[in-house]
């Protein structure tokens, strides 16, 4: 099995950064990509729902977000044994919640095998993206407040609800990606048309510059690796492993298909490090964001990338018989 | 013209922080202030400002030397005990004092 | 009539900003998509123009020069009525220049439709970015030093008469103009043809961006328009409506086509938000940008992108009869 | 090595004036300078920094106090009443004081 | 809480100094830095920052006066000769002294 | 005989910054469109490099490594007759490493020709740009040692060897050009292709706007020449025509074709201006770099845009009989 190229980009980037070079992307460049990624995932979504009457994806956007809240309670108290509340809620959060760039990624594996997945895949992509956050909000702060003993500590300690509410769901990327799916939409295919030559054609060109940065940055957190090592390899391997399972079998529930269910799988066991982070950060300062951000980006990022999705992929052939 | 004497306070903090901050400056009746994008390393860490939730900013802030000294104390109490954050204080001199 | 997606764009802009969204756009990708869109612009008159013998465009051009020098000063008396004279004048410049993306929007909303257009509307942009902006500053400083009792006034109050050509001629946008429509005229079709993938098929899909990024400006003036309301309002309605008809006017003179007498109506109603803003900044300190700014980009600028241009197309065609 | 006391004129401002303000500083036969992005908010409003016109520059200047004190002057009278300036002065202690 | 007096000094410089110079500032046990972007003129030419070898830092850092003076007359030393370097210290009072 | 419009961008930028317009690319913009250069030329010839056997260019290959150890030897002498061991040396550095841009431009030069080469300059250019800078550092450093007699030059007036080494065989060109050819061989032909709306597509386009900024960059460099005007001029001029004369030499002592000789001249004759001055700024900081900078990027780039490229072609056809 040949490794797809875009792979090859992000191993580049690694190598380049573990080996101390001095490649640097610029940081506008990042932001501008990113943009590009959600604004071009979010309208192919828009694109195909637009096709597909509502109440029929009704039943199955449903039971994505139940695996949504349902996948930060499940792995929480697993964390609790080893981690205090705080970093235990945190991860629950970055595990629960979704990366864009993971699924972009799956996608392209996908297309490049030649197998077809349902396009409300996209859909569930922006459903999973919020729902850990809530639950993880809310674990941290009801440990929070019992050990302070229903003190003040909610106020010191971060943000209000109000405030965080508004912070998640008008994150940079709940908006790109639910403003794609509008405009997608609204604009049906004629009228996307003639933005073909960018958001389509150069989706996975652009996928490949996003890669090497990943790869210079997730470089950047092998330092925190060497000292919490095995703990932190624990949980970024093992995490995505079992996560996929979960997803596998919420997709066979709805009955997707093999590609689908595979993709269900990777929304799983993918972890965020763009939405997770920031948020988590306001409302739970008092956890430690190197943990969280080194699990979910310097290891599940690149196992899902390397070994991951097609892992899934064939865990998904074989549980469809597809 | 005439020089006057007003304390400034720098802090150096995560970017994240900025609205929050300027929340804070606006309830406290602040005039002014001015933003500078930064990294740096710390207790917390390196800030290398390449990766989103991952940069500095870094506020200078003129103000009369008890709203100075009276901010920096709120903040450290609200913001220090999680966030990257550090403050410092100095003399400087100001012409159109009414301004600060 | 469906709306065109460019427009969307601009709309989930303004929706993001409105909301206090954290999306943000690097400055650095502005600048760049505002080079790309004004050398591209450039580039497409530069090879129309290459087509066609100069003598033949030379009247249009004049009466264009005309109507740029003429439009401040029809504005100006008007709003002189209620607001001091260097910001009257400031805003006639604003009125009197003209903007590059409600051009480019112009240009998609009419290919869009199917409607042709002449190809020396590019050279009309050019032509109109510069006159009104010394008219503004002529008519500013006769009142400042009327004022001043003939004082020191201009000396103090801005940049003299020899710096401020130097800034409005050799200012960005009219550089990026004139350089890509001289690129186009001396390397011709078959010397940009390998161009053609960047400056003619990407440009659609940028300006996609350019006006997410628009909307999110535009939102960031709707302080201002809290306070100014009504006036402002009124001001940045009014003008464009107004002014549409003299360029439909000058169009109908020039014998153009219905497409040309739109696209000359669009020119004449939108209004500078980059090289006047900067230009009146520099030579007219004393006005109030907020107020001009507040106008052309807050109010003008989605005006006609949403409501203008369509209804200056109305227009055209029921005065021409096409 | 020894260190000498100088004075620091630190100018927040509209970036549009950048040229204008180096212009100033040759004539006055000022050595050097530093320039830094900036953004703020002042009696003039926010200046974001996101969209062309609207951003700050924080430059500062390094020389004996006579001059620095006689430069703000002349900026804040120049410049003061129209554009968004805020000016400070302080006292450093640099190596290698012919330099300033 | 109480205000204590630490010594800033300011280095700006190339920015390809940067890795030498937080090597060494790891080498003196420095526990901090602030870093931001810079251009600026000075007997070396002007620093535009629109191209690559060609802009400067602004490195701020905090310590004692005795690290801060033997830190800036080391940086003189190594650099000082071929490199655009200015260097300048300053008083400053912070929180936390046990930070600095 | 026409220009090609990718030096008409260069022209503009040269023009716009000599008549001190405002007009500035944002550095990020920069930054992007070398990365985007770099990696897209390494892809190319890794391509390439996928198709051929690899013995059978060995021999090539140490022939061109040959020429860059060779070429600051024979410059440096004659540079020591007018200026200081150090600067000599640096000058040597950087006329003994190549230009990437200058090479694109070539590229694009005999594409529009109709003139093919060997796929393997691509490799040729990676293998070139370091060997000078390391005899470079030599001479620099014998002749410092030998003035301190023996003293402690070495240790404050730059970087130590192994530091060094890792920064001019770690730095960004060397990382993305070879990164871009293993990328290339690996993923192959196929693996490719779905990228070839960015790297091949975009190539030409983007290097317009590399042209832009690097006019622009050149213009701010002219103060330099006002004042050491005859003497960097010479050197500017009198060094790419020599060494062409050194590149079109080794191209026919390996067998190339018209078109591959011409690569080697172009290569020969062209200057570093972004690995040298790093490099040299690092390891002899003694000397002066406005000198190597404003030879190298101030005449050499442009010499070697406007006459120097097709001048060689006609060179390397005349001594190939082509
Ligand atoms: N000694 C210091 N001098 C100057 N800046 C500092 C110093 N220590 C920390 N900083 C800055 O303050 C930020 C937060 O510091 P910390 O909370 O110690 O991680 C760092 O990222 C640095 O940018
Ligand atoms: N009190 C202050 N402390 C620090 N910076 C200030 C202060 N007031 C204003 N500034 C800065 O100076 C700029 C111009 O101020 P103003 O003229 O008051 O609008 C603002 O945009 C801020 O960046
Ligand atoms: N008098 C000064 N005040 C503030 N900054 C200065 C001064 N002189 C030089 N600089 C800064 O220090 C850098 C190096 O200075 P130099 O070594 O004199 O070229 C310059 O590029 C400026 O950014
Ligand atoms: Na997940
Ligand atoms: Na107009
Ligand atoms: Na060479």
């Amino acid at each position: 099995m040949q490794i797809d190229p875009v792979v090859l980009f992000f191993l580049l980037g690694l190598a380049a950064g573990w080996a101390k070079s001095d490649l640097k992307l610029p940081s506008a460049l990042y932001d501008t990509l990113s943009v590009f990624l959600l604004l071009a995932i979010g309208i192919k979504g828009g694109l195909e729902l637009a096709k597909q009457p509502v109440l029929q994806i009704l039943p199955q956007a449903l039971l994505v977000l139940l695996m949504g809240f349902l996948i930060p309670l499940l792995i929480y108290p697993l964390l609790r044994w080893r981690l205090p509340q705080v970093d235990a809620a945190s991860i629950a959060a970055h595990y629960g919640s979704v990366s864009v760039v993971t699924y972009a990624v799956g996608v392209a594996y996908l297309t490049r095998q030649g197998v077809s997945f349902e396009s409300q895949t996209t859909l569930f992509l922006v459903l999973l993206e919020m729902p850990a956050l809530i639950v993880g909000v809310v674990l941290a702060r009801l440990g929070a407040a019992r050990a302070a003993g229903e003190g003040d500590g909610t106020a010191v300690a971060g943000h209000g609800w109000g405030k965080l509410l508004h912070e998640v769901l008008l994150g940079k990327s709940m908006v790109l990606l639910l403003g794609g799916l509008a405009i997608g939409a609204l604009a049906g295919p004629d009228g996307i048309k003639p933005l073909d030559r960018l958001y389509l054609d150069l989706f996975k060109p652009v996928l490949t510059l996003f890669l090497l940065e990943m790869g210079l940055v997730v470089a950047g957190k092998l330092g925190i690796l060497r000292k919490q090592g095995f703990f932190l390899v624990g949980i970024g391997v093992g995490l995505p492993l079992a996560l996929s399972w979960v997803g596998i079998g919420f997709g066979v529930l709805m009955g997707l298909s093999p590609g689908g269910v595979t993709m269900l799988g990777v929304l799983a066991a993918s972890a965020s490090y763009i939405a997770a982070p920031a948020a988590m950060r306001m409302a739970v300062p008092q956890a430690n964001p190197a943990l969280s951000l080194g699990a979910a980006l310097g290891i599940t990022f690149p196992f899902n990338l390397l070994v991951g999705i097609p892992l899934y992929h064939q865990f998904a052939t074989a549980v469809t018989g597809g | 013209m005439q020089f006057h004497t007003r304390t400034m306070l720098t802090i150096v903090t995560e970017a994240g922080l900025e609205n929050d901050l300027v929340e804070l400056f606006e309830a406290r009746r602040i005039r002014g202030w001015t933003i500078v994008e930064a990294r740096g390393k710390g207790a917390h860490g390196e800030k290398h400002g390449n990766f989103d939730a991952n940069h500095n900013i870094q506020i200078e802030l003129i103000a009369d030397a008890a709203s100075a000294e009276a901010l920096a104390e709120t903040i450290q109490q609200r913001y220090g005990a999680h966030f990257a954050l550090v403050q410092w204080l100095s003399e400087v001199r100001v012409l159109r004092a009414e301004k600060f």
